[in-house]
């Protein structure tokens, strides 16, 4: 076990990424990886929403700002959401969002947003794959919450 | 009609999803399963195409609403013994088959299959392994009580053991319990008894029985599923080692006259399923579909296929072969066809040729249920040509019968798979509701 | 326009237009003006209107609401952005309230004042604006300071010197700009081209310098909630203790509740006691909200606000 | 309020969890954490067995908070929340952690990683639960009617259905008469029995009954509201009819491919399609000579990659009806794969060929050929058996094409927000289990407008629509899930973002004790919780999503792997 845990953690650092997904479509192809065993690092924890619409954009600072390394927003593709119009006003506050962060110098890899339907297991683990790397590179998100 | 109880015989998907729309619909539903559980064929798969959902999976909830469902009565371990009257009158004879256990005090722990000495072959996984004489069929089985086997039990048979009463501290074991007549009152029975797979031992062409590396698909379908006897590590029979050529044969005793005449309308995603299952345990395994026409007609049915070529190194060879041979030091089958090739010219040639394999799966013909023949004659329904229940007007009444208040849905009418099981299952509900008219 | 300001309120106060009016008044020292609220004919001496009045006045028509009558109000062309913004959400119903409109050509940076005199604020016994410069009274002699050192930032490229929304005007001036060239945004600029590891120091270091004394929300026209989140025990967005990550927290949601809302009153940074410079936060959101959704807080009130709205087409870099 | 006590229980699914996830170290960890009073693992959370464990001990344990580790929340949530209230808890204070499809299965050959990752899970999924409440769902009723979107067989079939277990139907069809694409085929599969024999029986019925109001040359054109209360409006002619109905069954059926500048149609005269050979030939023309048919035109290519499912059915149908009108005729069926599934098309596959049809292979990268410049002359083919060109004489061509798509499918799709799939068809609940459900409670879909489908299969699946439709307006009622918003009126300060973001017009700005504050419709709420987020103050929050909870399990994540996380 400890060799295995070596082995493991030999690459070092293992960014912690909050997910949140909606229901209806992105829990669904997060399920559908996993039904289709696509193998993905063991990086984000994901967060079940009805929509991407409720995540507050609070969430993401309060996240980062807690010291998390990283935040991915996952909703219907727009024309798809459930709720007809959920994703639009997710869109709206990411654009905003990305910015706002990105002026205070958080890195904009940090949050990510992105459209992942229920049959697009596939394109889920691409996704973590992608933004796990992505940050990886950034190095640790330096936790100030104690600091 | 005063009478508002449905009688539904087979407890496999389509009785299941059955059972439930009729009992939503607020009738009295009594369920009669042969086997100590619900769950039929379906629970024996591993995965189900072209979603590769785990079977179990989505079924275990439906068994759970079924069995829980207020208004659902289960008869399992039993048998319709006769059928009399008529549609909104039917009476309904069931034989509860003694299990010798009282499911009131069973607990399911499976202290006594622990110490049961007697070994049999575990059908369930279509006896690739063994289960004792008292056993539970699979861990999901609804409901979770143990059964003894009569034939196979040591103290029933040669009348010493009854290790399992000693062990059994909720005082469970009931070897006096006597099978047990019930007289139920139905205005409307639903047939749903699906199919056995065919035993392809007629076929002395392919060898089964004789070459160890022949097996079926229902087999492997156990092989690589992680419940089943190797715990989801595909090996195989005759040496246990990891095959890395798998050959899967088609219409093995369908579409042949001189045995079953019709298509089973499954078996070509069923054999692309597991040929893409079986990459997924082992990256490096590659397999050769040998089909007649790869008739994959459904809902995403021809993109599973395009995936299972580019994605799963699946090669679908358009033949039919004609013999299976066996290296005897190798164990491998050699799997003999003909198959169309590019002469000097460019032009096509039909040549006959041979291809050695680690692993050969006959997908054979699936047949009505071994019960059919017999239920059908209690219920007095014809059968057609092939021996499905014959429905009278496919047009317009898809899932009634040659009897007016008895309906079939599933594969005991037509070959067909889950979701069209499913929808012909809450079809028959709905005939039913029409047959009854309306609550209240 | 003092005096016509007066003969205004006198004329509402004994119509009984309005319960009380509010505007300006002489603070305890003579450089500080403070909110003046007037409830009888004979008060209205005490309004003042100059180059101290950076109050935005506008939260108090929130008043209103406890009243049955109505208030008047003394609005800058800058803070009546504020009014309209009220009206859209659902705070205030406008004929709740008079608005009377005043011209301004600018009002002065108390810090830069300071700076420039190099002597303490208390010697300032007044300041009046002549024009390009201020004339500011130093104990008894009186000093012309140029414009462009004094003024607060807004007002370089102030886009609104007359009031726009009023019942009543105290007249009109032209439009002026101290610095043409220099557009709105200039300082968010200058901040944006710095590198991403040069922004977040600069920020940790406003961020870490904040002791949430919650003045910047105090002050603030659109901090009307009943309730604010950071008061809230759960969930508990925010610990108590200022440290930095949560100080971050505060501003950057701070900055999230005001797109959209921010109309560029400068009161936060103008009441920060740490000078965290807010305005520079601010300006941005305006900045963002601009160019991303081509909205203008406090301009038209039929425009739905930016965040709670969306147009099919707008941008979608997220794939 | 009592001390919250909460077990976990967690899951090795076989070996699918336990075969990666360190299972037992996981419980270990779970007790750890606050509040939690027991955790335990089971071989099967979901067995009997695993349920009745879960039951027993909120008893013993006298548990208020119950943590499941184990699958997806999709498929077991309800049956785990049965249980806890079959144990006298509350169904809210259940909550689901993924451990499975998000973990063990994506990490397989990472079992510490994914052990670590297990326990942050438990750990979040714990947080939450502190902070559940008990939830009392909210009952509407059922309006006695049901809306069938489309008038041919599938929706003819499931209207009578309805009607015949007493149900009010509104039968709502495009066209002027009733049918839909059938009435245009001359003879049926498998009983080829005229069109009009059986289409014009159904129809009366239809008619005659005195329960389904029929909208001919009508339209739905919009579609408010939810299961039990929907508002429909049909436009008829200009004039437009206000409906309420209960549950909606989608039949709007799908339209025959035409192949534009596929192998010369609508080029060459005598080039057609198995729909306009039904319509003309089928009827008064003569019987040409030398029939040949295409089959997979425009199916199965890189474009339209799905299977028609009957097309075959279709040709071979035609080519036995041809060999009887004429017997000496030749008929040449050109294909890629017979799909003659089941035992019905099989037996007719074979009579086929027993008459004489000839079906001859072609390979999709060597297609057959038009010969001919005003008209089809014969076409040329790869014979795949005697491995040479042969050329065939061709009185008439056939190009067999799939159904495609229905023209408004998307406008359909939009009002009634339900989703279409890649080919364009409507998309199920669940391609499985839920084959003619929408995730959208109330409404349903069958025949064509699912996927193509056989008269047979249509009409099974409209009997089977017809009973998933008619089961809430019998029960006359539907609890709503308890995952609605609620405003706190004591904050609210009424800024209208909610009203403004809400999809469903849900919220509205009233007079209450507190003044005016944002009140939520629970009836129209669907739970997306677009309104939570767009809530400065905090004051709408949602019903089992709410900011308390969520935030809970951000800082539990946030936090190092030390155990005390996010308690209340």
């Amino acid at each position: 076990m400890a060799q295995e845990a070596h082995e493991e953690h030999g690459d070092g650092f293992e960014p912690r990424i909050l997910v949140f997904a909606c229901n209806w479509c992105s829990y669904a192809g997060a399920d559908l990886a996993g039904v289709s065993r696509l193998q993905m690092p063991a990086s984000c924890r994901v967060i079940r929403v009805m929509c991407s619409a409720r995540v507050r954009p609070e969430f993401v600072i309060a996240a980062l700002s807690k010291g998390l390394d990283g935040v991915l927003v996952l909703g219907c593709h727009p024309g798809e959401c459930h709720y007809s119009e959920g994703n639009y006003f997710t869109r709206r506050r990411g654009l905003f969002l990305k910015q706002l962060l990105e002026y205070v110098g958080i890195e904009p890899e940090r949050f990510q947003v992105r459209w992942v339907s229920a049959s697009e297991g596939a394109k889920f683990a691409d996704t973590v794959e992608e933004v796990t790397e992505q940050i990886k590179a950034l190095g640790p998100n330096r936790p100030r919450a104690h600091s | 009609m005063s009478n508002r109880a449905v009688l539904v015989i087979g407890g496999g998907i389509a009785g299941i999803q059955a059972s439930i729309d009729l009992a939503n619909m607020g009738l009295q539903v009594y369920l009669v399963e042969s086997t100590p559980s619900i769950g039929g064929r379906m629970a024996q798969l591993d995965k189900t195409f072209p979603t590769n959902d785990c079977s179990m999976c989505i079924l275990a909830p439906k068994m759970i609403e079924c069995a829980g469902h207020e208004n659902v009565h289960l008869f399992t371990y039993s048998e319709v013994d006769e059928v009399r009257g008529e549609a909104g009158e039917f009476k309904v004879t069931v034989r509860r088959k003694p299990r010798y256990v009282d499911l009131n005090r069973c607990t399911g722990c499976g202290d006594c299959v622990e110490k049961c000495p007697r070994r049999v072959a575990d059908e369930f996984n279509m006896g690739l392994s063994q289960r004792k004489a008292i056993y539970l069929p699979f861990p999901q089985a609804v409901p979770r009580k143990v059964t003894i086997d009569a034939e196979t039990c040591l103290y029933l048979t040669k009348g010493r053991c009854r290790l399992c009463e000693e062990t059994c501290e909720a005082g469970a074991i009931d070897f006096e319990q006597q099978e047990e007549l019930v007289e139920l009152e139905v205005a409307a029975i639903v047939m749903a008894t699906g199919f056995d797979p065919y035993d392809p031992t007629s076929l002395k062409e392919y060898g089964y029985g004789e070459i160890e590396n022949v097996i079926t698909a229902l087999e492997l379908e156990r092989l690589i599923c992680a419940s089943g006897p190797t715990g989801g590590h595909l090996e195989r029979p005759s040496d246990g080692k990891v095959p890395r050529t798998v050959a899967f044969i088609q219409c093995v005793g369908s579409r042949d006259v001189h045995y079953k005449p019709y298509c089973s309308s499954v078996c070509c995603m069923h054999a692309t399923k597991e040929a893409i299952l079986a990459n997924e345990h082992h990256p490096d395994l590659r397999s050769f579909i040998f089909y007649t026409d790869m008739r994959a007609v459904g809902k995403q049915f021809q993109e599973y296929v395009i995936r299972a070529r580019e994605e799963y190194s699946v090669t679908y060879v358009r033949s039919r072969p004609g013999h299976i041979a066996v290296d005897q030091d190798t164990g491998n089958p050699i799997v003999w066809y003909d198959e169309t090739v590019f002469g000097e010219a460019g032009d096509r040639v039909r040549r006959v040729t041979s291809m050695e394999v680690d692993l050969v799966i006959l997908c054979q013909a699936l047949v009505p249920h071994g019960v059919h023949r017999e239920m059908v004659e209690k219920l007095g329904l014809e059968l057609d040509e092939s021996g499905f229940v014959a429905i009278q007007d496919r047009l317009i009444r898809p899932v009634d019968t040659s009897v007016s208040g008895i309906f079939a849905c599933g594969f005991c009418q037509s070959p067909q798979d889950i979701p069209d099981s499913v929808i012909q299952a809450s079809a028959t509900a709905a005939r039913v509701a029409e047959l009854l008219g309306p609550r209240k | 326009m003092q005096e016509r300001l007066h003969e205004i309120v006198r004329k509402l106060l004994a119509e009984g237009a309005i319960e009380y009016f509010i505007g300006y008044g002489q603070g305890f020292e003579p450089h500080d003006v403070a909110p003046c609220f007037v409830a009888q004919e004979d008060e209205v001496e005490k309004l003042v209107w100059g180059p101290l009045c950076a109050h935005n006045l506008s939260k108090y028509a929130l008043r209103a609401k406890e009243l049955d009558g109505k208030v008047g109000l003394l609005v800058k062309g800058c803070d009546a952005r504020a009014i309209v913004e009220l009206v859209k959400q659902h705070q205030i119903e406008r004929d709740e309230i008079v608005v009377v409109g005043v011209p301004c050509q600018g009002q002065v940076d108390l810090r830069k004042l300071e700076e420039v005199l190099g002597l303490p604020l208390e010697v300032v016994k007044g300041v009046e604006d002549v024009g390009d410069d201020f004339l500011v009274t130093v104990g008894e002699e009186k000093r012309k300071v140029p414009k462009e050192q004094v003024l607060r930032d807004k007002c370089f490229y102030c886009k609104h010197p007359n009031s726009f929304e009023y019942d009543f005007t105290l007249g009109d001036v032209m439009p002026f700009s101290i610095d043409a060239d220099k557009g709105e945004f200039a300082l968010v600029e200058e901040l944006e081209q710095l590198s991403l590891e040069e922004r977040r120091a600069f920020w940790q270091k406003q961020f870490a310098r904040c002791i949430r004394c919650n003045a910047c929300r105090e002050v603030c026209y659109a901090c009307y909630c009943k309730e604010c989140i950071f008061d809230s025990l759960a969930p508990r967005w925010i610990e108590k203790p200022p440290l930095l990550g949560e100080n971050e927290i505060y501003h950057l949601i701070r900055a999230l509740h005001l797109a959209g809302r921010c109309i560029d009153c400068g009161e936060c940074e103008r009441v920060c006691p740490m000078n965290i410079p807010l305005g520079l936060l601010f300006k941005k959101v305006q900045k963002d909200i601009a160019e991303l959704f081509d909205y203008e807080a406090g301009m038209d009130l039929d425009q739905v606000p930016p965040l709670i709205d969306f147009k099919l087409d707008d941008q979608d870099p997220f794939m | 309020m009592p001390k919250t006590r909460v077990g976990v229980f967690v899951c090795h699914c076989g070996n699918n969890i336990g075969g990666v996830v360190r299972v037992p170290e996981v419980v270990e960890f779970a007790r750890t954490l606050p509040n939690v009073v027991y955790a335990e693992d089971n071989l099967y959370t979901c067995s009997e067995e695993g349920l009745s464990s879960i039951k027993s001990q909120i008893g013993e344990q006298n548990l208020n908070r119950v943590v499941v580790a184990s699958c997806t929340p999709r498929t077991h949530e309800p049956l785990f929340k049965e249980a806890c209230e079959e144990a006298g808890l509350n169904r809210y204070l259940f909550e689901f952690v993924n451990i499975r499809e998000h973990c063990s299965w994506v990490h397989a050959h990472e079992p510490a990683k994914a052990t670590e990752k297990a326990k942050e899970l438990v750990k979040m999924g714990v947080a939450k639960a502190c902070y559940l409440e008990p939830q009392e769902e909210f009952e509407s009723e059922v309006f006695p009617a049901a809306l069938v979107i489309g008038g041919g067989i599938s929706g003819m079939t499931a209207a009578l259905s309805l009607a015949g277990q007493g149900v009010d139907v509104h039968l709502v069809e495009r066209e002027r008469e009733l049918g839909g694409l059938i009435r245009r085929v001359r003879t049926l599969f498998p009983t080829e029995q005229d069109t009009a024999e059986v289409l014009g029986p159904l129809i009366e019925r239809v008619e005659k009954h005195p329960q389904i109001t029929t909208y001919l040359g009508s339209e739905v054109e919009s579609v408010e509201g939810f299961i039990g209360d929907f508002d429909v409006t049909v436009a008829s002619d200009g004039a437009a009819s206000e409906l309420k109905v209960g549950t909606i069954i989608v039949a709007t059926g799908a339209q025959e491919l035409k192949p534009l500048e596929l192998y010369g149609y609508s080029q060459l005269p005598n080039v057609v399609t198995q729909l306009d050979f039904e319509e003309k030939f089928k009827r008064d023309a003569e019987i040409p000579r030398n029939v040949v048919m295409i089959n997979c035109v425009g199916a199965r290519i890189p474009e339209r990659t799905y299977c028609g499912r009957f097309c075959c059915t279709t040709a071979i149908k035609n080519a036995i009806w041809l060999k009887e009108q004429d017997p000496d005729g030749s008929v040449y069926v050109l294909h890629r794969d017979v799909m003659a599934y089941g035992v019905d098309i099989e037996e007719f596959y074979r009579r086929a060929m027993e008459l004489g049809v000839r079906f001859l292979r072609y390979d999709i990268d060597d297609p057959p050929q038009i010969l001919g410049e005003e008209r089809a002359e014969a076409v040329r083919v790869q014979h795949q058996l005697m491995g040479r060109e042969v050329v065939l004489p061709a009185d008439l061509v056939i190009l067999t094409t799939p159904l495609v798509a229905q023209e408004g499918s998307e406008k359909v799709s939009k009002m009634l927000k339900v989703p279409l799939g890649s080919e364009g068809f409507f998309l199920e609940a669940h391609l499985k289990l839920r084959p003619v459900e929408f995730s959208t409670d109330g409404i349903f879909v069958c025949g064509s407008a699912r996927y193509p489908s056989n008269i047979s299969e249509s009409v099974s699946q409209a009997y089977a629509t017809a009973a998933k439709a008619a089961i809430p307006i019998e029960d006359g009622f539907v609890r709503v899930e308890a995952i609605t918003a609620y405003c706190d009126e004591r904050s609210c300060s009424a800024c209208g973002n909610c009203v403004e973001v809400c999809p469903f017009g849900a919220i509205e700005l009233q007079e209450g004790r507190f003044g005016t504050t944002a009140h939520v419709n629970v009836a129209q709420c669907k739970g997306c919780g677009c309104c939570v987020a767009a809530c400065p103050s905090g004051s709408m929050q949602q019903r089992g999503f709410d900011d308390r909870q969520l935030l809970s399990m951000i800082s539990a994540l946030a936090e190092e792997m030390t155990g005390g996380a996010g308690s209340p």
